[in-house]
């Protein structure tokens, strides 16, 4: 029986809704994140707020903070996808069973998720709690989309790398921020454009490219990280 | 043969450092001496990069190759000694920086992104650290080698854009052609070969002595 | 050339653990029907070979060659195809039984009903959570999720573990069923327990 | 036109130039005796 791409497809739901199942009956990852997050935010913000930014300066300052909240909350919650596989051994099963390339892309689908539902949550309170002035809300949002797809997909690949070694709690930001600063680079750079309303030049087709990049990398070289 | 392949690269680069004091003029714009450590500061620089690639490319062979140990060990040694150039040409690089302007590190977008890869590559050795199971760690490392050659040109694409560059940029590559004087990028590329040169010869005896440790090890 | 018989073989594997050499230059073969039983005392690298067997485990050096009606499969392949029940195989707590196999069974590409049924013949409950079960039972699961794609070729590592009389009765029917439908098995296990079928041995000595 | 300062700045970096190098030929040489008779 090979494996034809409509049942390609059908795998990729498979494990996606296998994830979100497990993670309703725990809530391991939602809570970790929504906590990782309020914490964050609440610690940034009281920082920011006492303070009183100025108008100017928060345009230049508020984005960094908003983006560094997202990182580390994603590297709180997401690498738990592939490290709870190996810690529990239903990772042999799950190699004896799962195409390589589904299960990658079905794992990603449930990272992207879990980073749009933080971001969900996280943007609007930042927004309010810090005075955080927005010019174009649309490239807000875009930016948000294409940010959180890059910290998705370079935090899945860097969590299967990590879940097969030791110590993987300090490895994963080890080994997961040199990959994800370029990211974080060009999405406060189009963050600060939504804020001031200028226009991203080049800033968003290179995190778009950006995304692209990785996306291809992580299709090649999880099926060789993920098998022996 | 390989003996006078030896003494010929100390000839060669015998001549690159008589070559940046004496021969080549001083660069304009720059204060006295000082441009001279550019002939030192960029090659190593370039070896440093040159062995990153080539720690992919052996990455690459080992992993959709036959596995091949030695390609693991050649991957590893590589990007160890590209972090060691890499940190030199950073050290270098931060003392032309105080002498220039004043500071050792002034977020230079050219500084960001070397500093940035040199932690990539630190995190690589980590990694490397964490795995105990010989087969698990040359594919897990590999992989992230791999991965650092997608991810690193974009930190050395997007930063200068992104930053205003304080490095010289007119004098290296100023719309990406290089404006010196015919002798100063004379010695400047010959300083570069005999650097790489001296990278792979580095290499190779690392190569054979990690391959001995592991021989014993194995015993 | 008609369906060419499913056969495996196996010629000189190694492995070793940094300094500990599990595997040294193992070789072997099974024929459709036919059934290899390994043995060895513990640590005597029966895992070690099975693992590679099943291409979870990478061997040093040697080769494996399998193969089936289409033809020659690699380990990527082979990983897909084989039913391996094995100490260390662990399910899902979070998720039933059933849902357990469910998932398994559209991995697999094979209908839930299949998982059904297969849970029916081990009498596994279909509505306990992964993590409640008994070791007995989870042995069974374990018999169940391999026998879900109906592979050409087991590998069972200790595959009477923690079965009571009912469970071992069963698992014995089921690969008694399997060698005579042409499938192949691979078993390892420390003592040579009585099998009532022909089976070629591999002893990994001390 | 050699002040004497550049002349004593490449004399010295000669000098380690030269010592790094017959340290690295001689590392070569232990190995090659090394490597035959392991």
């Amino acid at each position: 029986m090979r494996r034809n791409t409509s049942t390609w497809g059908a795998e990729v739901a498979a494990v996606f809704a296998k994830e979100w199942r497990c993670e309703f009956r725990t809530r391991y990852s939602l809570n970790t994140l929504a906590l990782f997050a309020c914490t964050t935010l609440v610690v940034v913000s009281f920082s920011l707020g006492p303070l009183g930014v100025s108008r100017s300066q928060g345009t230049a300052l508020l984005p960094v903070l908003l983006w560094i909240i997202l990182l580390f909350s994603v590297a709180a919650g997401l690498p738990r996808a592939f490290v709870q596989e190996e810690e529990t051994h239903t990772a042999t099963a799950l190699r004896l069973a799962a195409t390589p390339s589904a299960l990658f892309c079905g794992k990603l689908l449930y990272g992207l998720t879990l980073v749009f539902a933080l971001e969900a949550l996280v943007t609007p309170v930042y927004v309010a709690m810090t005075s955080f002035n927005v010019e174009s809300p649309g490239l807000l949002i875009a930016v948000l989309a294409a940010g959180g797809y890059g910290l998705a997909v370079g935090s899945t690949l860097v969590a299967a790398i990590i879940a097969q070694a030791r110590s993987k709690g300090t490895l994963f930001s080890v080994l997961a921020f040199p990959v994800l600063l370029p990211l974080l680079v060009l999405t406060v750079e189009v963050t600060r454009c939504a804020a001031s309303g200028s226009a991203p030049d080049v800033a968003l087709p290179q995190l778009l490219l950006y995304d692209a990049v990785v996306t291809v990398a992580g299709l090649m070289l999880f099926p060789v990280v993920w098998n022996p | 043969m390989k003996k006078l392949l030896a003494w010929l690269l100390w000839l060669w680069i015998s001549l690159v450092i008589v070559g940046a004091f004496l021969y080549a003029p001083l660069a304009k714009g720059f204060l006295g001496e000082s441009s001279r450590i550019l002939f030192f500061h960029v090659p190593m620089a370039w070896a440093s990069f040159i062995g990153f690639i080539a720690a992919a490319v052996w990455s690459g062979r080992y992993l959709f190759g036959r596995r091949d140990p030695r390609h693991d060990r050649a991957a590893a040694v590589a990007i160890e000694l590209g972090l060691v150039f890499g940190v030199f040409a950073t050290v270098t690089g931060a003392l032309w920086a105080r002498i220039m302007w004043g500071a050792y590190w002034n977020w230079d977008p050219r500084q960001i992104s070397i500093l940035i890869s040199l932690l990539f590559y630190g995190a690589y050795l980590a990694l490397r650290a964490a795995v105990d199971d010989r087969e698990t760690r040359g594919r897990l490392s590999a992989a992230y080698a791999l991965l650092g050659l997608v991810v690193t040109p974009f930190l050395f694409w997007i930063m200068p854009r992104i930053t205003y560059s304080l490095h010289p940029e007119p004098v290296i590559n100023a719309q990406g052609k290089v404006e010196m004087e015919a002798r100063m990028s004379q010695v400047l590329y010959a300083s570069g070969i005999g650097f790489t040169a001296l990278f792979f010869w580095i290499h190779n005896l690392q190569c054979r002595i990690q391959a001995l440790f592991d021989r014993r090890a194995a015993l | 050339m008609p369906g060419v018989p499913t056969h495996l073989r196996f010629e000189n594997l190694c492995r070793r653990f940094g300094r500990l050499s599990v595997l040294k230059g193992v070789s072997g073969a099974v024929a459709p029907g036919g059934m290899l039983l390994v043995t060895g005392p513990n640590g005597s690298g029966k895992s070690t070979l099975l693992r590679c067997l099943s291409g979870l485990l990478a061997a040093d050096s040697g080769t494996i060659e399998y193969r089936e009606e289409e033809g020659q499969l690699d380990a990527s392949e082979r990983r897909l195809r084989v039913g391996v029940v094995a100490p260390d195989l662990a399910f899902y707590a979070e998720l039933t039984v059933a849902e357990n196999l469910e998932f398994f069974s559209r991995l697999r590409r094979v209908s839930p009903a299949r998982g059904f049924a297969v849970l029916e013949r081990l009498g596994l409950p279909a509505d306990r959570l992964g993590g409640t079960l008994s070791s007995g039972m989870r042995q069974r699961l374990r018999w169940a999720w391999a026998l879900l794609h109906s592979p050409r070729l087991l590998l069972l590592d200790e595959p009477f573990q923690n079965f009571d009389a009912a469970g071992e009765r069963t698992a014995r029917e089921l690969l008694a069923e399997h060698l005579a439908a042409g499938g192949l098995a691979v078993v390892a296990n420390p003592s040579s327990l009585d099998f009532d079928h022909a089976a070629e041995h591999l002893d990994l000595g001390g | 036109m050699v002040s004497g300062g550049i002349g004593w700045v490449v004399a010295v970096n000669l000098i380690i130039w030269t010592g790094l190098f017959l340290y690295l030929l001689r590392l070569g040489k232990r190995l090659r005796e090394l490597e035959k008779d392991s």
